[in-house]
């Protein structure tokens, strides 16, 4: 094994030789950094392996061959080898990417990148204060030399900002140690720890000194003005050697400095973390710089990590997973984006845009996001699950709350960037096209990658990347170059052979899930044959999100449960972002389903009690005073997908910018999981109170005034999918009205609404996709009269809205039927007026729809408009078949449920002899009415055939006009603002006031991010000032305690 | 022709021009036919008592003559009861007053009206101007003789007749539908070229179809 | 499958006496409102009249598949209505249809009919009948709140919602109709009736001063007398879920014409009493004043 | 004698914290770091101090075995000796510093320099 | 009351001519075309004339002159005045245009597109005044003009029906009720 100390050696050594060469011989000197920093970075890798692999054990390192305190010794752990392993990466592929750059300015600076390295590894292997101090110092000076790499001007000012506030940090360490040494008279670090005790009575301000002081290297938020400067100025190598690597040595050195302030000082930590967690996302909300963006998250996801070490007390032996995981992801994705950065010409986060049409670089891009964001199945996922489970069970609740926070802040500016990026106008300016540089961030989207599956292999809860949905979901990300018609087969059979292979296991609440889900799925999927070409993005997204699904369903314990929830919602984020103006709405579905994601992480925290394998069967058997607020936690993150009203304003916009076959998926598909989670909730919780309030009455107002509200503004909605969009919030406010219910019919009808609701839905959204394909337009009062040239959509639409209205004798009138058998046995009835009254609305927007489309008169520019495309209309058809199949047996789907659902309400079981279903209250035979009704129906029909068999056709303008004529199709066509005098009435209760609600929120967290961030003055004084009164303030705080 | 009859060029949604010609595509062409009676004399006859017990009246007022028909509504007179009743669109009636004077202008409109009445289908015209021009006869604006233009089945002479007057001519229209003579719509098809070309005498701006269906 | 094929020949004989009731009743309701007025109006047997005259006449026009089947739709609904609910308590031959399916089906097969015909209407492509199927859909969302809710009031009072026990738990004496026993419900129910009667004041719907006649503004010939069936038909359909639900259901024909007549002549007194709502004002009406009712009605039953 | 050296010490390091926070030119500044440097220095070394007891250089004056009892401790002397050494490279990398921001501004007043703020 | 108060303070500011008072509340005034719009505008504003009741012609064909009369009400003295505004005839046929006051009162576009129809007299400026009005078509010379003989044209266009008398109204009923000739 060769000793760590070559590490130093090597690095030191190099920069010397460098130091000797000739200036001509650039080359000469490149190789040999280059060389001497691969040979660092072998030595940190052989360290990694022996000492991970579980051979060896974690070696002293006594120079001047003595023991301390009367040497300095280094110490090589797992720990050290991993970050010397980060840094020396980090550097060596810095320095590739730097080639040009280094080539241009010589071996100078290649000797001051060596040191910077070599003195990062030191910090992170010394044991030794004073060393510790030396190290940072060269650090320090590496960096005055680094940032003037940057071909940016203004670099240069930042430097010396830097230098003025590491001059104060080394006056304050300096001072620090000596009393340190004066209080115990070793530098040793462990020899410190020995005596703590007298440290914190002697020495408590020196140990603060020192402890305050390596806090600032962090650049902890606020006192960090020179740091973003330098993060926004410097090379965007070098910065991601700074955020990755310096970042990395300096916490390590703080975690080192915690084991001399024991646990008193670990509040302080987190304090201090936690603070600049959330301080540093709330002011990067305000940024359009991209680096100085960058900067603010590395702010941020040091303050995280110093939070977690600060909670080493709780983690135990964990932290050191927890924290690395969180640092790791930290690391490898921020140097990846500002490699990436470097690629970018333009500075503001829109300039972006360049990366459209580079799918590798969008891929790297937003793995980076999901990375820092902590999205399985990186390693930030296992940690924050790790941490946040730890943190629920001892009750800091706070400091979870504040994370989540912080991390929803973080999560939206990113996801807002990825879109400006993904989405605004290509910008002109090109990518950088070096591949030297592409190849250092792929190689970290690897490492990524990698570190995801490590972190699996290391998590107690099984690793993600071995689940076989979410490998069939990434394999597509191999299977890219080929054509759309291929990887839709392959989607298609995947997703029916996953059915078929778990179809053994699924018990019948699962199996009707699964089915809509998979197959539901994989008949969706069939409208995808129509797009051309190879569709680049859509499979690995739509894949994830179907895994994430197919995960869900089957899931037993809770992490699998949130893992698959967040899968099935990153890829359903990028399925809404294809949308061609989805950008806004894509966002807002982000980070409210985030939002739901972290409040069911808190829910399962509270629930699991410090268990990371908590069960979902456990929840049955969470105590009583925590119960209602897993509870109320868990059921309001699940309402965010169901899009219940107050939560819903992300859902008309994602559900109606969505691609054509994407619509269906997200609407007919995605929102049964939240549907399936409260089914999950409740049968495992039951009701809960909570201050004497029922919960489930709760939910059944919100189900009811979903409903309404959802009706009521689909109703007035011009754009055919915004309609669609607002009527799914509605259908869902049905289904949750059922599920609150908490009888069995009401869970019986929650499910038929799940199967009905799946179907009309999907088959209304490709109908309506097909006809805005064809005439170009969303908005109704722009068609009209399509019924003769889009027959087959038509049909579709009419069977849907028959279906969905609830009027025999289609599949909507059994949900109708068992929701009043429902409602008879249930206790709570104020609700149900909201019921009452939105079923009627939902004809007024059926009705507008297929007759603002269909009906009425056709226009000029669509008399050769074209029946949709053959691969939408399929899907179509056979949802028609099979909704009248359903409609005719409902008891093929519903019976073994009904079965099912009398495990958790016995009473109520519906009957199913013959052809008729009995219930307690009544009865219905679906076959009975549909024969008297097609009896009736095709007499009276052969009788006006009969009588009126020598009808003229006539055409659009025949009509009786009050002895005038039409004028043209569009003044003559009644469309526009269909419901006027049901505005009058009733509108006042379309005022958009969630909407103005949730904006004022992120308006004002944007006016403060913005107000405040000018705290940052630029001004080199003022920023050591801050530095100072920083230190006082946490002095003083501490003391106060 | 009025520009919004002309033939356009329209882009469609796929960018594809093509050419939309009003008057084809938006209206029927097809002429009017002589529509037989049923092949049963008994079941014509029926219908024929039925279609005199019945009369929808289009509530189409086209001169003064319509302030006569006000108080066939009411109390006092109440044509109600001889199975007379006001329709508001021609679709539903068959029975057309021209009450009163007719000028071009209104002319045409009442072809239009008349036009998309079902087969059969009964005018009558009230008062002196339908007949003879009445005052108006030396107007530049009013037509003098209805039955150029129209088949009229009854004329009711007076200026203006009264209600009794108008009562008693439906009695009479109800007398010439049962005897199975109101045939006006099938003469209106047979005779089509010819009332075609006295109403496009007159009509100068004639832009609708020949037929209005 | 064991079905009594008699039932057919059972459910045209209820059908052939409702339609010709239908006819009559509706002639002497628009008698009786010309009395209102002091005028004789219309024979009784004016409806038949109208009836031969429209199949009678010559001529007729389609616009397409769904005008054509718009009125097929209506009657259908009106027809299937009658068939859905036991016409006469009791008689075995007059039970129609009604095995397959109870309250909820009837309640909501209401709305077949008028689907249909607002989409046969619809492709007509008159604006007329367009705006008259808006006031007609934005009328009916708040008229039958209270009706629903009337309903839910009586379905949990009897614990049932087949509507055959409803009747029979009325049974015994006028004291036990619901409109005795929950008759704030019946209040409601009543109020809504008047809505779903397109009568004055609620009538917007058709309003023939304004929008020449709604939705059926383009239907003619055979297609109107379909309607005009349907006109008979349905009110009484209609009457008779009133009659079962509130009134005690009838157990023979005479009790059933007297109540049907008794019941229909409320919504004809209203009628021609009062002028005519907008659509806005019906529906504030509704919320303001049946809407309660209701709501007290669920609230103590 | 060593709370004079401290005292003394602490004081320069106010002043030059003072200095290089009030002043506005930035050599001013730089050259108030030096203080304060030197000012640390001092402290360290007043800490190394003990009161009668000489220089730690173990040669016939002070035998090894009484070194112990009779030298002062020399870590911070050699802790010292390593600050000064990176106190003047830092020095001179932050002159280099402000040589290259006079060239670029031709203005030595640090408040000239907040191109980079927010 | 009298309109002279009224026509006194009108003459010392325009160059009208005679007052015709007609009735009490009712007097017309013969305005040079070019005072007309200053008149307007001053017994609007100023005198309370605000509401334009009609804007009509007559054509005096003996005198070759075009008359526009437009008639104002003062709805607070409940009185209104005509201002009378002639033109030359044989110019106005041949195209010379009228000021149009439709900014005045909106109403008077319509009056003015009666007037083109009916007598052709241009206002150039008046919004939609070439478009029909109650003429659908018409090819002849306008039919208010005197020398439009609209017998004739009626009876080429209209096909007459055979057999009409006509008689004088007075004469006939005369004759009717006292056929004694008493």
């Amino acid at each position: 094994m060769v000793s760590a100390i070559y590490i130093l050696a090597v690095g030191l050594g190099a920069a010397f030789l460098i130091g000797l060469l000739r200036d001509e011989w650039r080359a000469g000197a490149y190789g040999v950094s280059l060389a001497a920093l691969a040979l660092m970075s072998l030595i940190s890798a052989s360290w990694v392996w022996v000492l991970a692999s579980g051979d060896g054990r974690a070696v002293d390192i006594l120079t001047a061959g003595t023991l301390p305190p009367y040497a300095i010794n280094l110490r090589m752990g797992l720990a050290e080898a991993v970050l010397t392993l980060l840094i020396n990466l980090t550097g060596l592929l810095s320095a590739v990417y730097l080639r040009d750059t280094l080539f241009k300015q010589g071996r100078r600076a290649l000797a001051t990148l060596l040191v910077f390295t070599m003195a990062s590894c030191g910090i992170v292997l010394t044991r030794d204060l004073f060393n510790l101090f030396v190290f940072f110092e060269l650090v320090a000076i590496a960096t005055g030399g680094l940032v003037l790499l940057s071909r940016d001007q203004r670099a240069l000012a930042a430097g010396f900002k830097y230098l003025v506030a590491s001059q104060v940090i080394t006056v304050l360490l300096l001072v620090g140690i000596i009393f340190a040494y004066h209080a115990t008279g070793t530098l040793n670090i462990d020899g410190m720890a020995v005596l703590s005790e007298l440290v914190i009575k002697g020495g408590g301000l020196a140990f603060f000194l020192m402890f305050i002081a390596i806090l600032l290297d962090l650049k902890p938020f606020p006192a960090n003005g020179w740091a973003l400067d330098i993060y926004e100025s410097a090379h965007p190598a070098f910065s991601a050697m700074l955020s990755a690597a310096s970042a990395s040595a300096a916490l390590f050195a703080a975690d080192k400095l915690l084991l001399i302030g024991g646990s008193t000082w670990l509040p302080v930590a987190t304090g201090i973390g936690i603070f600049g967690f959330v301080g540093a996302n709330l002011f990067a909300l305000a940024q359009t710089n991209d680096r100085r963006l960058l900067g603010y998250s590395s702010v941020a996801q040091v303050g995280l990590v110093l939070a977690v070490l600060g909670q080493r007390d709780l983690l135990g032996d964990r932290y050191l997973f927890i924290a690395g995981g969180i640092l790791l992801a930290h690391a490898v994705a921020k140097a990846g984006l500002y490699w990436l950065s470097g690629l970018v010409e333009g500075r503001k986060l829109t300039a972006w845009s360049a990366l459209q049409g580079h799918p590798l670089l969008i891929f790297a891009f937003a793995s980076f996001i999901a990375l820092l964001v902590g999205l399985p199945p990186f390693p930030g996922f296992y940690a924050k699950w790790e941490l946040v489970i730890a943190l629920g069970g001892e009750g800091r609740l706070a400091l979870l709350g504040l994370i989540l926070f912080g991390a929803l802040l973080e999560a939206g500016y990113l996801f807002r960037w990825f879109g400006q990026a993904l989405k605004r106008e290509r910008s002109l300016e090109p990518v950088a096209a070096s591949s030297f540089k592409r190849a250092v961030i792929l190689s970290a989207v690897a490492a990524g990658w990698g570190l995801g599956f490590i972190w699996g292999a290391l998590s107690p809860n099984g690793n993600l990347l071995l689940a076989l949905p979410l490998l069939f979901a990434l394999a597509f990300l191999a299977l890219e170059p080929l054509s759309v018609r291929i990887k839709n087969s392959v989607a298609i059979v995947g997703m029916v052979a996953w059915f078929l292979l778990t179809l053994p296991s699924y018990d019948p609440l699962q199996l009707i899930f699964a089915a809509v889900m998979l197959l539901g799925g994989a008949l969706i999927l069939l409208a995808s044959y129509q797009t051309q070409g190879q569709r680049i993005g859509f499979y690995p997204s739509a894949m994830l999100m179907y895994a994430g699904l197919a995960m869900l369903i089957v899931a037993e314990d809770a992490f699998s449960f949130f893992a698959a929830w967040e899968s099935l919602t990153i890829g359903s984020y990028f399925l809404i972002l294809r949308g061609q103006r989805s950008e806004p709405h894509a966002l807002s579905y982000m980070v409210f389903s985030l939002g739901g994601a972290f409040l069911i992480l808190a829910g399962f925290a509270l629930a699991a009690g410090g268990d990371p394998l908590f069960t979902l069967a456990g929840l049955a058997k969470v105590a009583a005073p925590i119960a209602p607020w897993v509870f109320l936690l868990l059921a309001i993150g699940f309402m965010t997908k169901t899009a219940a009203v107050g939560l819903h304003i992300w859902l008309p916009g994602a559900h109606a910018e969505a691609e054509t076959d994407v619509s269906p998926m997200v609407s007919g598909i995605l929102l049964k999981a939240g549907l399936f989670g409260l089914f999950v909730l409740l049968m495992a919780m039951g009701s809960q109170q909570l201050y004497g309030v029922e919960l489930t009455h709760l939910l059944l107002w919100i189900g009811a005034l979903s409903a309404l509200i959802g009706n009521l503004m689909a109703a007035f909605q011009e754009d055919a999918k915004r309609l669609l969009a607002y009527s799914s919030i509605g259908q869902m406010g049905y289904a949750l009205f059922g599920l609150a219910m908490m009888n069995h019919l009401g869970w019986l009808m929650a499910l038929m609404f799940v199967i009905n609701h799946f179907i009309y839905k999907s088959m209304l959204f490709l109908s309506v996709g097909g006809v805005a394909k064809r005439t170009g337009t969303r908005d109704m009062y722009r068609m009209g009269g399509l019924i003769t040239l889009m027959p087959l959509s038509f049909i579709a639409v009419l069977i849907g809205i028959i279906a969905m209205s609830g009027v025999p004798p289609l599949s909507g009138f059994g949900g109708r039927w068992i929701f009043y058998n429902a409602i008879l046995t249930a206790e709570y009835r104020l609700p149900m007026i909201l019921i009452f009254i939105s079923g009627p609305i939902a004809f007024l927007y059926l009705f507008r729809l297929i007759h603002t489309i269909f009906l009425g008169q056709l226009k000029d520019e669509h008399r050769r408009v074209k029946e949709a495309p053959f691969w939408l209309v399929l899907p179509q058809m056979i949802f028609v078949a099979f909704l009248l199949v359903f409609a005719l047996v409902p008891g093929l789907a519903l019976r073994r449920v009904d079965a099912y659902i009398s495990q958790f309400h016995p009473e109520g079981a519906l009957g199913w002899e013959g052809l008729t279903i009995t219930s307690d209250f009544g009865y219905w035979s679906p076959i009975s009415i549909m024969i008297v009704v097609g009896v009736i129906f095709a007499s009276l029909f052969a009788w006006l055939v009969f009588v009126n068999r020598k009808a003229q056709k006539v055409k659009q303008f025949n009509i009786v006009f009050a002895g005038e004529r039409p004028f043209r199709p569009e003044t003559t066509h009644f469309a526009w603002n269909f419901f006027a005098p049901y505005r009058k009435a009733l509108g006042f209760m379309t005022e958009p006031l969630v909407e103005r609600f949730w904006a004022a929120i992120v308006d004002l967290l944007h006016a403060s991010a913005d107000l405040l961030r000018r705290l940052y003055t630029g001004n080199g004084q003022t920023y050591a000032i801050q530095l100072l009164a920083f230190v006082v303030v946490v002095y003083l705080l501490r003391t106060g305690l | 022709m009025k520009q919004e009859l002309e033939k356009r060029w329209v882009k469609g949604p796929d960018g594809v021009d093509f050419e939309v010609e009003p008057l084809r595509d938006y209206y029927c062409e097809a002429p009017p036919t002589v529509m037989p009676a049923a092949y049963s004399k008994i079941i014509e006859g029926l219908f024929n008592w039925a279609r005199a017990e019945s009369l929808w009246i289009l509530g189409f007022g086209t001169g003064c003559g319509a302030i006569e028909m006000r108080p066939l509504m009411t109390p006092r007179f109440d044509a109600y009861r001889y199975g007379i009743q006001w329709r508001p669109t021609p679709r539903q009636s068959n029975l057309f007053v021209i009450s009163g004077y007719l000028s071009v202008k209104t002319l045409k409109r009442v072809i239009r009206s008349y036009e998309q009445m079902p087969n059969p289908k009964y005018v009558v015209g009230l008062g002196s101007c339908t007949i003879n021009g009445g005052m108006y006869f030396d107007s530049y604006n009013t037509i003098t003789r209805l039955d150029e233009y129209l088949p009229v089945d009854v004329y009711i002479t007076g200026c203006m007749p009264r209600p009794e007057a108008l009562l008693a001519g439906f009695e009479e229209l109800k007398r010439i539908i049962r005897a199975g003579k109101g045939e006006g719509a099938n003469q209106y098809a047979e005779r089509f070229d010819w009332y075609k070309a006295n109403q496009k005498r007159v009509i100068h701006d004639w832009d609708m179809p020949d037929y209005n269906w | 499958m064991s079905f009594e094929w008699i039932k057919i020949p059972y459910a045209l004989l209820t059908l052939f006496i409702v339609a010709n009731y239908g006819f009559l009743l509706t002639a002497v309701m628009a008698k009786i409102a010309a009395r209102v007025g002091r005028r004789h109006g219309i024979p009784v047997w004016q409806n038949y009249l109208d009836l031969i005259k429209n199949y009678g006449l010559r001529s007729s026009i389609t616009h397409g598949v769904m005008f054509y089947l718009g009125p097929v739709f209506r009657l259908t609904g009106g027809v299937g209505l009658l068939m859905f609910v036991p016409t006469i308590y009791g008689s075995v031959m007059f039970s129609n249809m009604s095995f397959a399916g109870d309250l909820i089906l009837a309640l909501y097969f209401v709305f077949f009919g008028s689907l249909g015909m607002a989409l046969g209407a619809g492709e007509s492509g008159h604006p007329y009948s367009a705006i008259g199927v808006t006031r007609g859909l934005s009328q009916v969302t708040a008229a039958e709140l209270p009706f629903a809710l009337a309903v839910y009031a009586v379905a949990v009072q009897y614990q049932t919602l087949s509507v055959t026990e409803i009747v029979a738990a009325q049974q015994g004496g006028i004291l036990n109709w619901t409109l005795f026993t929950n008759p704030i419900a019946v209040a409601a129910a009543m109020l809504s009736f008047l809505g779903s009667m397109m009568r004055p004041p609620f009538d917007v719907v058709l309003a023939p001063q304004e929008i020449p006649i709604g939705p059926p503004t383009e239907y003619h010939s055979s297609y109107l007398a379909l309607m005009q069936t349907n006109r008979a038909i349905f009110p009484i359909a209609k009457i008779v879920i009133y009659m079962n639900l509130f009134f005690g259901g009838a157990a023979s024909w005479p009790v059933f014409f007297l109540k049907v007549f008794l019941i229909y002549l409320v919504s004809v007194i209203v009628g021609v009493v009062f002028p005519r709502f907008r659509v806005e004002q019906s529906i504030r009406w509704f919320l303001i004043w049946a809407v309660p009712l209701g709501v007290i009605a669920i609230v103590i039953a | 004698m060593a709370y004079i050296a401290m005292t003394t010490g602490f004081v320069l390091i106010l002043i030059g914290l003072y200095g290089a926070l009030t002043n506005r030119n930035i050599l001013r500044m730089i050259v108030a770091f030096t203080v304060a440097n030197t000012g640390v220095n001092l402290v360290m070394v007043a800490v190394g101090y003990l009161h009668g007891r000489t220089a730690p250089i173990l040669d016939a004056a002070v035998p090894v075995a009484e070194a112990v009892e009779r030298i002062i401790d020399p870590v911070p002397q050699a802790l010292v000796l390593t600050a000064i050494v990176i106190g003047v490279g830092v020095t001179a990398l932050m002159l280099a510093y402000a040589y290259k921001l006079y060239e670029s501004k031709r203005t030595l007043d640090i408040s000239a320099f907040k191109d980079l703020k927010w | 009351m009298t309109m002279q108060p009224l026509y006194q303070a009108l003459k010392a500011g325009f160059p009208i001519g005679e007052l015709t008072e007609q009735r009490p509340d009712l007097a017309f005034i013969t305005v040079p075309r070019e005072q007309l719009r200053g008149l307007l505008l001053h017994l609007r504003d100023q005198e309370g004339f605000t509401h334009l009741v009609l804007l009509t012609a007559v054509d005096w064909i003996e005198e070759d002159r075009f008359q526009l009369t437009y008639l104002l009400h003062d709805r607070k003295g409940a009185r209104d005045i005509g201002l009378r505004v002639m033109l030359p005839r044989q110019a106005v046929i041949e195209g010379a245009p009228m000021e149009s006051i439709h900014d005045l009162w909106p109403t008077a576009a319509t009056y003015q597109r009666e007037l083109r129809e009916m007598f052709g007299i241009d206002f150039p400026d008046s919004p939609g005044v070439n478009e029909d009005f109650i003429l659908e078509g018409w090819r002849e010379i306008p039919p208010y003009r005197r020398d439009f003989d609209t017998l004739k044209y009626s009876n080429e266009t209209f096909a007459p029906r055979p057999g009409r008398e006509s008689q004088d109204p007075a004469q006939y009923m005369k004759a009717q009720l006292y056929p004694d000739g008493a």
